[in-house]
């Protein structure tokens, strides 16, 4: 959760301060990313790190962000409030925000994995589209007759 | 009538007020006032920690003047003073202070150790646990007059032997005169400049004065050994004879416990205030200095330094007076490292120097003398308490310093008395 | 359900205060007051200074260490000031102690930060370790110490190492913690009156009394 | 209501795709503190659950708890999840009422015997079992009969985790918590007045998928009561800082500075308001200016006076400190007294020293 103070002239001058604070996880994330990804390409398995389970300071954050770098893919999702889907600069290794509806951060994950799951059409869903464009053919027939 | 336990005890308990309390209350056994102590400094031995040597009161106090260690001692918690302490604490109490009151002003909490030490000597004297030196020269005091006996015949000659050294008579014993001279036993008996200097100052100053032979001993040995009855008795001497002469005045000369006691307990061993002033030779001296009525000629050449009696300065409040008068006879004045109120002990005071047993403890103590002394390559050491001065030229001898010089301030002023101005 | 710690808190804020602060209260009177009554005798020596306004000033001065006595004894000395200082600052510029004194007697005053009052009481720790350190090595202060003395060291550290526990949440559950730190204050509340503690209260008459006998003579103090 | 469809038909109903589904079950993993991988479980033990039947107990309550989590604005997946189950009792919700609604009752107790979830909010008078009835069956009765085949019990609020505010001094009607009365079932208790929705349902899809949550020494779900308000609340720079707000209308309350003097309990409760925070993350009591009440903690009503900030006695010392001058006044009178006797004891006992009596002359 991002800490939210009201107080722009202290505000200002802690989300500075912030930019700098580390808690040395970073690190051990990317050893971990290392290994998934080794693991993805051995037998496929796919493996999923919750950055919110552990202290993540804004530190760790740019470094995360350094090492991995930019993508090919970044896609915005409209899920009852957006999340973000972007692939880094390691191709197979994704990060995955989701946020409500007001814009506050609901949860952040590393996903190391082919194509995420969320990002894949889901068969329930499918079929819905099937009924409704089913639905929507018959009304364009009714209207043209 | 006998000294025993129980009359020590008892006078232990007349001993205890407010300002004793406050003290064993509030202290935190920090030990800070070891480091102000010259006994504990030179031997490095903890007993000798000045609150420790007062433990003995300290028990007394809690077990019958707090409510919490009355309950604690039904409960049978407070420790019982035994023979074997009162024995025990000899060398606290009396062997190994002088009352300098050195650890009085370091107390972080503000503890007025000395004034317990002298109030502990009450019950140590009471119990019969007083050194025999202090005993016998109290006995000699209170018959003779002077703890060293009889001295009126030697002061009769001495008082001879001014007159013809100076041409000056001293009238013994005149009433209506501004003051009543009094001298320690040291000053008959082995510093013999001291009058003739008196007689020719205050002749040139216009100041009249008498020496009674009722009176003239100016130490009070019951101060030192810690009994105010005797000390009663021996205030009482001297304030007699000061009322029957009528003087305005009495000097208290270069001594230092006779000062604490004329000037300081007197009016509370008798009970009353005086209707004279008690003056010490030295404020007096200074005062006639500062009215010009005392002016000297020539100085002092010689490499010098002055020692604090501990019961004149840090005890009596007399500190600028001394050194006013030394720079006026003297150009080669230097003071050693805490000089003044803060000054060492020469380790005689308080009846350690008539103490055999102490003799030991006496010739360590002055190590730290002898060092200040080396440190400034002292040639002359001047003084303002004969004890004082007889313990230096002791230790001084005993330490193989001999070659320095020493003498009382008085006589040095009498030395440089301009006689003609 | 209960929660015991809460509980817990409860009564150390409660019961605990209610009984810790009446025998604080008690107990200091008790004891000023059995000094004073005590009395002394009236001086009927002629003051040469004035001995009620050196005492004052005593009260203060002797704050002050003699020339050259601190290196005769640093730990004591440096560790002393240290120690006071540093409980002070974190006794009196802690907001949530603030808060406490403005409800006993309403007065109040400004918080420090958080930064300042973790140093001072890390400090205030330190220097309390070291003085322990003196009392077992140095010769005098081992032969001066007694149960006492021990006891009220542990009764001034543990305040001190229990509220930075609670504030930070070092360990244990922040409420159990919180308790334990008012608890362990409540214990040094207690122990005041019947413990060499009393010299935060009575150092004033001793010092008055050094410096108005001092004074009468026209001595330093 | 036994005919409810599941949950896939709902969402689909609701215009829900799977894909929020599939977030939603990710955010709830990383709210429970569950391990990221057990998402996809999530998401099918919820979409293919056999809607358990719960009965919904309301005792000694104000209905704030019902009214929590079913109040939100939009349709929500919680609401969804929590129109899944087979609330097959709740006498505020159901459309049955009188005979037929305990009818109802039994007949799902009898249906799923040791399977179904008993929900309770509100606590269990036992003063006198007249406080409380419904359709003429005394609340402790209720309870007692409708645990015995629940396969566990969720305490949903304060009063029914801990009696919470009917439970307050003098506690007229002897209320007391679920726990109190039910011993040999599992209880998870969701403290709160009230609990935050995402919480409850939160709870209810853990104990669907994984069975019960791991629990704290009150009985609560670790993931959302392990940490103090105090701990995550935004506010607590300022109380690093020192910055205090001393009224609700000075500067100090204007700039957001810490509630803590005015009575704030959030170093002492345990939620996660300050970061899921009410009404879809909208806000939380101190950001709105107002000082955690302590609502999650046993005993809350009673712990200090709301205004009060946690480092102030909650006693009667003031009663106290009175007598305590007193008292100590005159015992220190008394014990000063007693020594000026000793002292005066001693001064009649003393015999005129002179320098003959200084030694001992046996």
């Amino acid at each position: 959760m991002s800490i939210d103070l009201r107080s722009a002239r202290h505000g200002h001058a802690l989300a500075e301060l912030k930019s700098h604070v580390s808690t040395g996880n970073a690190r051990p994330v990317l050893n971990e990313i290392l290994a998934a990804l080794e693991k993805l390409l051995a037998d496929g398995t796919a493996t999923t790190i919750d950055l919110g389970a552990l202290p993540f300071a804004a530190g760790d954050e740019r470094m995360l962000d350094a090492v991995l770098g930019k993508g090919e893919v970044a896609a915005t999702l409209e899920l009852s409030g957006r999340s973000q889907v972007e692939e880094t600069g390691i191709p197979g290794v994704w990060r995955i925000d989701h946020y409500d509806p007001n814009g506050e951060t609901l949860s952040r994950f590393v996903e190391v994995t082919f194509l995420p799951e969320i990002l894949k059409s889901q068969r329930e869903d499918a079929e819905t589209g099937l009924t409704r464009l089913a639905a929507r053919l018959e009304e364009l027939d009714g209207q043209t007759h | 009538m006998t000294a025993t336990l129980e009359r020590g005890l008892n006078a232990l308990r007349e001993q205890i007020d407010a300002p004793v309390a406050s003290f064993f209350t509030s202290c935190v056994s920090c030990g800070l006032c070891a480091e102000a102590c010259i006994f504990y400094k030179e031997t490095g031995d903890p007993e000798l920690t000045p609150i420790h040597k007062l433990d003995l009161m300290r028990r007394v106090w809690s077990n019958e003047y707090t409510l919490f260690g009355r309950a604690k001692s039904m409960l049978g918690m407070g420790h019982k003073i035994t023979e074997g302490d009162l024995t025990k604490w000899e060398r606290l109490v009396y062997d190994s202070c002088t009352m300098c009151g050195r650890c009085t002003l370091v107390c972080p909490v503000g503890n007025d150790i000395a004034m317990m030490i002298r109030k502990m000597r009450e019950g140590m004297s009471s119990s019969g646990h007083a050194p025999a030196e202090l005993v016998g020269a109290a006995e000699r005091h209170s018959d003779y007059g002077s703890p060293m006996g009889k001295l009126h015949t030697m002061l009769a000659a001495k008082i001879k032997a001014a007159e013809k050294e100076t041409g000056i008579p001293i009238e013994m014993d005149k009433a209506g005169v501004d003051y009543l001279v009094l001298l320690s036993a040291q000053e008959i008996v082995e510093y013999s400049d001291v009058l003739p200097a008196l007689a020719r100052i205050f002749k040139k100053a216009g100041v009249t004065w008498t020496i009674s032979n009722e009176g003239f001993e100016a130490t009070n040995v019951g101060v030192q050994i810690g009994n105010r009855d005797i000390a009663r008795n021996l205030v009482s001497m001297v304030v007699g004879a000061a009322e029957k002469l009528g003087v305005k005045g009495i000097i208290s000369p270069e001594c230092g416990h006779a000062y604490q006691a004329l000037r300081w307990e007197g009016p509370n061993l008798i009970g009353r205030s005086y209707d004279f002033e008690v003056v010490h030779i030295i404020e007096l001296l200074d005062r006639l200095a500062a009215q010009g009525k005392l002016k000297t000629k020539g100085k002092d050449h010689t490499r010098l330094t002055f020692h604090d009696p501990c019961q004149i300065n840090r005890r009596g409040g007399i500190n600028k007076e001394p050194r006013r008068l030394l720079d006026m006879v003297a150009d080669n004045f230097i003071e050693t490292e805490d000089a003044g109120t803060m000054n060492w002990c020469c380790g005689g005071g308080g009846g350690v120097g008539a103490n055999d047993r102490a003799a030991d403890l006496r010739f360590k103590a002055f190590n730290r003398k002898k060092r200040q002394f080396e440190g400034v390559g002292a040639e002359k050491v001047v003084t303002m308490c004969a004890y004082c001065h007889h313990t230096l030229d002791e230790q001084l001898e005993l330490h193989n310093m001999d070659s320095i010089e020493t003498q009382g301030l008085t006589e040095m002023i009498g030395e440089y008395l301009d006689d003609e101005a | 359900m209960n929660n015991p710690y809460f509980d817990l808190l409860m009564w150390a804020r409660g019961p605990g205060f209610d009984i810790a602060l009446t025998i604080l209260i008690g107990g200091l009177l008790l004891r000023v007051v059995e000094i004073v009554v005590l009395s002394r005798k009236k001086d009927l020596a002629k003051p040469k200074g004035s001995p009620v306004l050196q005492g004052l000033k005593t009260i203060f001065t002797r704050s002050v260490p003699r020339k050259g006595l601190i290196k005769e004894a640093p730990v004591t000395y440096i560790g002393g000031y240290i120690f006071h200082i540093g409980f002070a600052i974190a006794f009196l510029f802690l907001g949530a102690h603030i808060a406490l004194i403005d409800d006993l007697i309403g007065i109040q005053w400004p918080e420090a930060n958080k930064a300042l009052i973790e140093t001072a009481a890390a400090l205030a720790v330190v220097a309390l370790i070291a003085l322990a350190w003196t009392r077992i090595t140095n010769p005098v202060r081992r032969a001066l110490t007694t149960f006492d003395d021990w006891l009220v060291w542990l009764l001034s550290i543990l305040p001190l190492v229990t509220g930075y526990i609670a504030v930070n949440r070092i360990f244990g559950d922040g409420t159990l913690m919180m308790a334990i730190h008012m608890l362990s204050a409540e214990a040094l509340m207690v122990a005041f009156p019947f413990t060499k503690l009393m010299h935060a209260v009575t150092f004033a008459m001793a010092r008055y009394y050094n410096g108005s006998i001092q004074g009468r003579k026209g001595a330093e103090s | 209501m036994a005919d409810q469809p599941m949950l896939p038909e709902l969402m689909k109903a609701h215009g829900i795709s799977r894909r929020s589904f599939l977030k939603y079950c990710a955010t709830l993993t990383s709210a429970m503190a569950l391990p990221p991988m057990l998402a996809p479980k999530i998401a099918h033990a919820l979409e293919s659950a056999r809607r358990p039947s719960v009965i919904w107990l309301s005792f000694q309550e104000c209905t704030g708890c019902t009214e929590s989590i079913t109040r939100s604005y939009a349709p929500t997946i919680e609401d969804l999840i929590f129109n899944a189950i087979s609330l097959d009792y709740h006498h505020t919700l159901q459309a049955a009422s009188g005979h037929a609604a305990e009818a109802a009752r039994k007949q799902a107790m009898e249906a799923n015997w040791g399977e179904y979830l008993v929900v309770v909010d509100g606590s269990i008078p036992t003063k006198n079992e007249g406080y409380s009835c419904i359709a003429g069956i005394s609340n402790v009765e209720m309870l007692k009969e409708t645990a015995e085949g629940a396969a566990a019990i969720v305490a949903v609020g304060t009063c029914a985790a801990y009696g919470g505010i009917p439970h307050a001094d003098p506690n007229p009607t002897g209320a007391v918590a679920v726990g109190d009365i039910v011993t040999d079932k599992p209880i998870i208790n969701v403290p709160g007045c009230p609990p935050i929705p995402i919480v409850m349902t939160s709870v209810l899809a853990h104990f669907l998928t994984f069975g019960l949550p791991e629990l704290d020494d009150l009985g609560r779900p670790k993931a959302f009561y392990g940490e103090t308000i105090h701990d995550r609340c935004y506010r607590r720079p300022f109380y690093d800082k020192g910055k205090f707000a001393e009224s609700f209308d000075d500067e100090g309350a204007k700039q957001g500075w810490c509630l803590y003097k005015l009575g704030c309990k959030g170093p002492t409760t345990r939620s996660v308001c300050a970061t899921v925070k009410w009404n879809d993350g909208t806000s939380f009591p101190i950001q709105s200016g107002h000082p955690c009440l302590g609502c999650t903690e046993p005993d809350f009503w009673d712990n200090g006076g709301f205004y009060k900030p946690l480092s102030t006695p909650a006693g009667d010392y003031r009663k106290f400190a009175a007598a305590a001058v007193a008292g100590g006044a005159a015992l220190g009178v008394a014990g000063g007294a007693i020594g000026r006797a000793n002292k005066a004891r001693a001064a009649r006992a003393h015999e005129t020293v002179d320098a003959h009596d200084l030694e001992k002359k046996s």
